[in-house]
């Protein structure tokens, strides 16, 4: 029960954030809502058990993408759009129908329909979360996860590398 | 204990809330918030089915998952950077970028 | 010897072949290429036909098993692989493939080495020498090939070559129409064999005919009574009848049988050689050894049989009576081979296979001779070939007349020539004929055989005996002191006339030699307790008894069928000889007006009607038919039509849809989650409904 | 004599130990279940007790460094000067600037502060040993939230704290606060990265990211040397400062002056170039908000200085007189020596140029500590192979923490 009403809550603000970021119209606003999602996310995280990617969450998400998010906002000096969207209201119009049916879609596929498989007990789930096992399976060379990690190293390299050439000055 | 299909909804109606603000957003910025927030609900999921399962795959994927959300986030900014010093302007509609 | 060797007889005039067609290319001096040319163009063939005769001693002498294969490609990496169709580039050696190889080496090496004299001051020389050589290779691949398919590369090969070499000469527009000619009519049979091909995969699920797990189709064929194909299934008479049929369209089509003969007088457009080669002595016989090659599946067959037979009769009548009024004295030996074609399929049409086999070597020899023989006439009338301006040739080529009695009285019957011995096994056989029609084929034997002597010695009156008609000047002469090439005509009048050099002259005595003993050697009385071909080629040929078919009792004694056959022989030569010795001046019995005047003269000289009627029906035919209905109904009015409405209607599509492009990242996203949306309610009922 | 008086102190020492043994139970209550709550309290208590004195610390200490007396006029040795400061910010005219994102102006000075103040949530400050009902001995950690990802939780406060400053320069609507602001962000982004593999070089040789498993890695013998006296076992030359050999700590302390914006890294309060930097408009409490959010977060980095580097509650040497003082106040001091060199650092350093400052973190210290990491890398497996016996220390502190045993 208190788990339950700790979702609930979690839920509640995790919504309301992002529905913040979503219509404020002030970049930094927007962000900041999004900070807070990821926060509650990042607890929704823990109360699964999956402590790391809490942490990971909470150090990545929150604070360095979104500190690069509000650096940027703030470095381009960014406020409101100035000009009231003339064009595209039959855009929002449609957006928000297509939104709606695609909720309904997935609230229908989510809830009414019974995953396959059964839930295994909560004492086994909290061992699967820590570092330790994370890192396990992580580097476990007998699990196909190895090398893809290794490569998404080199991703993340190559990211850097084209981040830094494109906004560079004197090219 | 919450049962996965809480997690599940919630995972949509986050998505949801992603998909509309990719739509109706004309900051790119935003846009790109409202991207990451997509990619978060679908972290979420992972997250709550692997538990739900008792495995650690849903974990694996979330890591993946959020090392590319980073690549994607450098680079990403770091052409609208590019793109405001050369237009002044970031505005999505006034950036009609794919029309020649 | 190893029998891997042979594989060279097949790849040796493919060296020849790359040599003279790329020569060009690095040997810049024209006198060394054309001696090198002369080298080896001929030296290729005759190695080829030396190593052919080592493994056919060997092979002939070796108690072993009789079909050998030697894979060209691995059985598991074919030469082609397409799906579950797998061919392999094997050689079969095998007696049929070993007589056929001696053959078109032997007889083909000879009139290379007559070619190199005859085509001497050519000027495309070595191009003259690149077709031919070509042309053994694919000769050889038709019969060393070991599935339908290579027989059919080799198929098409020898037609190439064929189009190309009587269009040699093709400043000459007559002579591109020529091949044109051959070309097309061809293709109509190849249409036919290849749609056997086609029926053999799909029916036998093979289409090779020796395979090392004894799968291939002669090997499924080899049962009494029925044929299996390679998943062990029987193979209904009615299709092995259809096969048999489409493979004899095929055959009809190369060896120039009614209906589609009408291509092989024309060819005789080439050089001379060519026709003596492709004409008379190889290629013509392909359709023969394919039906030997499928004897297995014909035996099958009654029906096919019966239709080979009479067709092959008919031809070799009508071809006869056409051959009577020639005046042209190539187009003559066109005609008669046609007939003799005839003859020998007529000896496959009764089963008879391997005399069928017998005659194509026999006349391979006489038919060769006869040519090259009209060769050197011709050579010496400084390329005149109309009959009627020649005679009285015998004094002037005395060594030509010579071999060419020998091979016209071989090709006439005359008694203990080798055709004698050849066209008799296929009489004694058309006699005993398992329908039960003996009677008829063998008179219609006779009659064509009648004739055939006549027309042949009626050649020769016109050209040896009669009077001269011609000058001095229409000679190839010789001018003492001076070389060959010298130049045609030069110094008319001073000279005599030179017969041919011995480059020429020679390969005709070896053929003369042949062309009269081979019969013997081969026939029931010749050396080994006799019929040494037909025992030899045993294991390649199917016995009629394998298709529960029984050839009847003889009509006459052999001794009786014997000396029938060399009164008519000697009848019709004789006949000739009377009535050609009584306008000795002329060299004609009818007046050239007379004689356009007749109306049967003109129905024979018009190939009985044939070529008006194909005019008719496909030229004028077809013309009217692509013009009225292809031309304005299909093209005009309907692709046409329906290209243009596509363009229209795509332009007015893509005006509409230009207005999708708004260039907006907004509007392209929303589109994407239409289909997103969209995806998502289909797999959503899609789950939903199970 | 000497063994005599060496059992005599042992005795002594075990019969102290014993009286520091607690019971699993007392009365039905489960007292290692109520180690976190005191743990929290205590951290709490100190923390916002320390703030005030803090600052009169820094002034004395700068002062007798600047050859003055600092503070003298409130209380003896001006020891009232601190409520004197606290009771001057309070009742300060509050002023709120025209022209501010209202909302995020008021939240920024709390995020500091809160985000400050949960780091503390997992600092361990020592261990308590508990005696089951079976007679047997397990320890405990004394820390808030004995969690499996304390390091990284560690992490993730301080590289949340920088919300706090660059809302601050942003909503206050000054050209010189976002410029702060920026500067701050951009000095803490760059400065985490170091800072982050130099604390990987101790993850690397503690193979773990708990802390109190990383402060028990540490109880060894220095560099595993099975020879040395015991007194030396998790003495001063085994913690990690030593055997991560030096560079590390030295990295970790810079990073962490840059990370809290202090002297000579404090460019976002740069008075000379930007007034006050970040918090120029702020007065009163928010402003004080601020700066007792800075002393937080710097007694927070020092404090997992102090738990990483410095042997965490371990006295210096393992023996009699060290032993007797308790583990936290042993911490205590290690946290107020890294108040003390911040303090000294300022009083000596001059401020660093702001592109300096970058060329410093981005060429300098991050290869250095990437190196450093691959260097420690390959000593550990080679130390692995050699002396097999000394590795497993996490594990073994792991098992022998276990509770229930």
């Amino acid at each position: 029960m208190p788990a339950l009403i700790l979702f609930w809550i979690l839920a509640i603000v995790c919504i309301g954030a992002a529905l913040t970021m979503v219509t404020a119209a002030n970049p930094v606003r927007s962000a900041l809502s999004l900070v807070v999602c990821f926060l509650a996310l990042a607890v929704y995280y823990v109360t699964l058990s999956a402590q790391f990617i809490g942490a990971v969450q909470v150090v990545v998400y929150a604070g360095a993408v979104m500190v690069l998010f509000l650096f940027v906002i703030m470095l381009l000096n960014l406020g409101a759009p100035v000009t009231s969207s003339t064009k595209g209201s039959n855009q929002n119009t449609a957006a928000v129908a297509l939104g709606a049916i695609l909720l309904l879609v997935l609230f229908i596929s989510g809830i009414f329909f019974e995953i396959p498989g059964k839930a295994v007990s909560p004492a086994t789930a909290q061992a699967q979360g820590t570092v330790k096992a994370v890192g396990l399976t992580l580097y476990n060379p007998h699990l196909p996860w190895l090398f893809p990690f290794e490569a998404t190293s080199l991703l993340l390299l190559v990211a850097v590398v084209g981040a830094i050439v494109m906004t560079r000055r004197q090219v | 204990m919450v049962p996965v299909s809480y997690y599940l909804s919630l995972s949509a109606v986050l998505f949801t809330i992603g998909v509309v603000g990719v739509l109706v957003k004309r900051n790119p910025i935003q846009v790109f918030m409202c991207i990451e927030l997509m990619l978060n609900a679908a972290n979420l999921t992972f997250i709550a089915l692997g538990r739900f399962y008792g495995t650690s795959v849903g974990e694996m994927y979330v890591i993946f998952a959020l090392a590319v959300a980073a690549a994607e986030v450098s680079v990403g900014l770091g052409i609208i950077v590019t793109i405001f010093r050369t237009r002044q302007s970031i505005d999505l509609d006034e950036t009609a970028l794919l029309k020649s | 010897m190893n029998l891997q060797f042979a594989q060279l007889i097949l790849w040796l005039p493919l060296l020849g072949f790359l040599f003279c067609s790329t020569s060009g290319l690095y040997i810049k001096d024209r006198a060394l290429q054309k001696r090198l040319t002369t080298i080896i163009a001929p030296g290729v063939v005759l190695a080829s036909f030396v190593i052919a005769l080592l493994v056919t001693l060997q092979f002939g002498s070796t108690p072993r098993e009789i079909i050998a294969l030697i894979p060209g490609t691995s059985i598991y990496d074919p030469w082609i692989r397409f799906g579950g169709f797998r061919v392999n580039f094997n050689e079969v050696i095998d007696p049929l493939s070993l007589v056929m190889s001696l053959v078109v080496t032997g007889v083909g090496g000879l009139i290379h080495v007559y070619s190199v004299g005859y085509m001497k001051d050519d000027r495309d020389y070595t191009r003259f020498f690149t077709y031919f050589n070509l042309f053994i290779f694919m000769m050889l691949l038709l019969v060393l090939g070991d599935n339908f398919l290579l027989m059919f590369v080799g198929w098409e090969g020898v037609g190439v070559c064929s189009y190309l070499l009587i269009s040699f000469w093709f400043t000459d527009e007559a002579n591109a129409r020529a091949g044109n000619k051959a070309f097309i009519v061809n293709r109509v049979g190849d249409l036919g064999f290849s749609l056997g091909i086609m029926s053999i995969w799909s029916y036998f699920g093979t289409v090779s005919f020796y395979t090392p797990q004894h799968r291939g189709v002669l090997e499924l064929a080899n049962h009494v009574g029925r044929v299996l194909d390679v998943t062990g299934g029987v193979v209904p008479t009615a299709v092995i009848t259809m096969i048999c049929l489409l493979l004899f369209v095929g055959a009809v089509g190369k060896s120039a049988q009614i209906p589609l003969f009408v291509w092989l007088p024309d060819a005789m457009a080439g050089p001379t050689p060519v026709s003596a080669l492709i004409h008379a002595a190889t290629m013509v016989t392909a359709g023969v050894v394919m039906l030997s090659r499928c004897s297995f599946l014909f035996v099958h067959s009654a029906v096919a049989l019966h239709v080979v037979a009479w067709v092959g009769l008919a031809t070799a009548f009508m071809a006869a009576t056409m051959a009577l009024v020639q005046t042209d004295i190539k187009k003559v030996l066109a005609y008669s081979t046609i007939s003799q074609l005839g003859y020998m399929f007529m000896a496959c049409g009764v089963g008879d296979f391997s005399d069928g086999i017998f005659h194509v070597v026999t006349h391979a020899f006489f038919k060769a001779l006869l040519f090259l023989g009209a060769g050197a006439v011709i050579h010496s009338m400084l390329g005149e070939q109309d009959m009627r301006k020649m005679g009285g040739l015998k004094k002037k080529l005395p060594a030509t007349w010579a071999v060419m009695i020998i091979a016209t009285y071989s090709i006439a019957g005359f008694p203990l020539l080798s055709g004698f011995w050849s066209k008799d096994a296929i009489l004694d056989s058309a006699s005993r004929s398992f329908a039960g029609d003996g009677t008829l084929l063998y008179a219609g034997g006779l009659i064509t055989a009648f004739l055939t002597a006549f027309y042949m010695n009626r050649l020769m009156w016109k050209t040896f005996y009669t009077q001269e008609r011609f000058t001095d000047g229409q000679l190839h002469t010789h001018h003492h002191g001076d070389s060959d090439d010298s130049g045609h005509g030069e110094d008319q009048g001073n000279g005599h006339v030179h017969p041919s050099p011995g480059t020429m002259m020679w390969p005709l005595y070896i053929l003369a030699i042949l062309a009269a003993g081979f019969g013997w050697f081969a026939g029931p009385y010749g050396p080994s307790g006799g019929n040494l071909l037909d025992k030899f080629l045993a294991p390649s040929i199917a016995p009629l008894s394998l298709g529960g078919l029984h050839p009847q009792a003889d009509l006459m004694s052999p001794v009786a069928g014997y000396l029938l056959s060399s009164l008519i022989a000697i009848a019709g030569l004789v006949l000739a000889a009377v009535m050609y010795g009584r306008r000795m001046e002329s060299g004609a019995i009818l007046e050239p007006a007379a004689a356009d005047a007749s109306p049967l003269v003109q129905f024979l000289r018009n190939n009985w009607g044939f070529d008006a009627l194909y005019n008719l029906i496909f030229i004028k035919g077809g013309g009217l038919l692509a013009e009225r209905g292809l031309m304005r109904g299909v093209e005009t009015d309907t692709i046409n039509a329906a290209g243009d409405g596509i363009a229209k209607s795509v332009g007015g599509i893509s005006h509409l849809l230009r207005r999708i492009q708004t260039g907006y990242v907004r509007n392209y996203a929303l589109v994407m989650l239409v289909g997103a949306v969209t995806l998502v309610v289909g797999m959503l009922v899609g789950v939903m409904q199970h | 004599m000497l063994t005599g008086l060496v059992a005599y102190w042992d005795n002594l020492r075990d019969g102290i130990y014993r009286l520091f043994i607690f019971p699993e139970y007392w009365h039905g209550i489960r007292l290692p279940a109520l180690v976190p709550y005191v743990a929290l309290a205590g951290i709490f208590a100190f923390t916002l007790g320390i703030l005030p004195m803090l600052i009169w610390i820094e002034r004395v200490v700068i002062g007798l460094m600047q050859d003055r007396t600092g503070p003298n006029r409130l209380g003896p040795r001006g020891l009232l000067q601190p409520p004197a400061d606290v009771l001057k910010l309070f009742f300060k005219e509050d002023i709120q600037p025209g022209s501010i994102d209202v909302r995020l102006y008021y939240l920024a000075p709390f995020i500091s502060m809160l985000v400050a103040l949960s780091a503390g949530a997992v600092i361990p400050l020592q261990t308590v040993t508990f005696r089951n009902v079976h007679g047997g001995l397990y320890t405990v950690p004394v820390t808030p939230g004995n969690v499996n990802i304390g390091l990284l939780f560690m992490l993730a406060a301080s590289s949340l704290g920088v919300y706090g400053i660059i809302l601050a320069g942003w909503s206050s609507n000054n050209k010189y606060s976002l410029l702060g602001g920026l500067r701050a962000s951009a000095q803490i982004i760059s400065y985490e990265l170091a800072m982050g593999l130099s604390l990987l070089c101790v993850v690397l040789l503690a193979g773990s990211v708990q802390l109190d498993h990383i402060v028990n890695a540490q109880n060894t013998l220095p560099f595993g040397i099975h020879w040395l006296p015991s007194f030396l076992k998790g003495s001063i030359f085994s913690w990690y400062w030593l055997q991560s050999l030096i560079v590390p700590v030295v990295i970790y302390t810079v990073a962490m002056i840059a990370e809290t914006n202090r002297a000579p890294f404090d460019l976002p309060e740069a008075e000379s170039e930007l007034v006050a930097g970040f918090h120029t408009e702020y007065t009163s409490m928010k402003f004080a908000t601020f700066f007792a959010g800075e002393y937080v977060n710097m007694l927070m980095i020092c404090g997992l200085n102090a738990s990483v580097f410095w042997g965490g509650w371990l006295p210096p040497f393992n023996c009699f007189p060290f032993t007797f003082i308790p583990g936290f106040v042993w911490y205590i001091l290690k946290v107020m020596m890294g108040i003390f060199f911040y303090t000294w650092l300022r009083a000596t350093l001059p401020r660093l140029r702001y592109d300096a400052l970058m060329n410093l973190g981005w060429k300098r210290m991050l290869p250095l500590a990437l190196v450093w990491l691959f260097l420690l890398a390959g000593y550990s497996l080679v130390r692995t192979a050699t002396a097999p016996h000394i590795t497993p220390t996490a594990v073994v502190t792991v098992a022998h923490v276990a509770p229930g045993r």
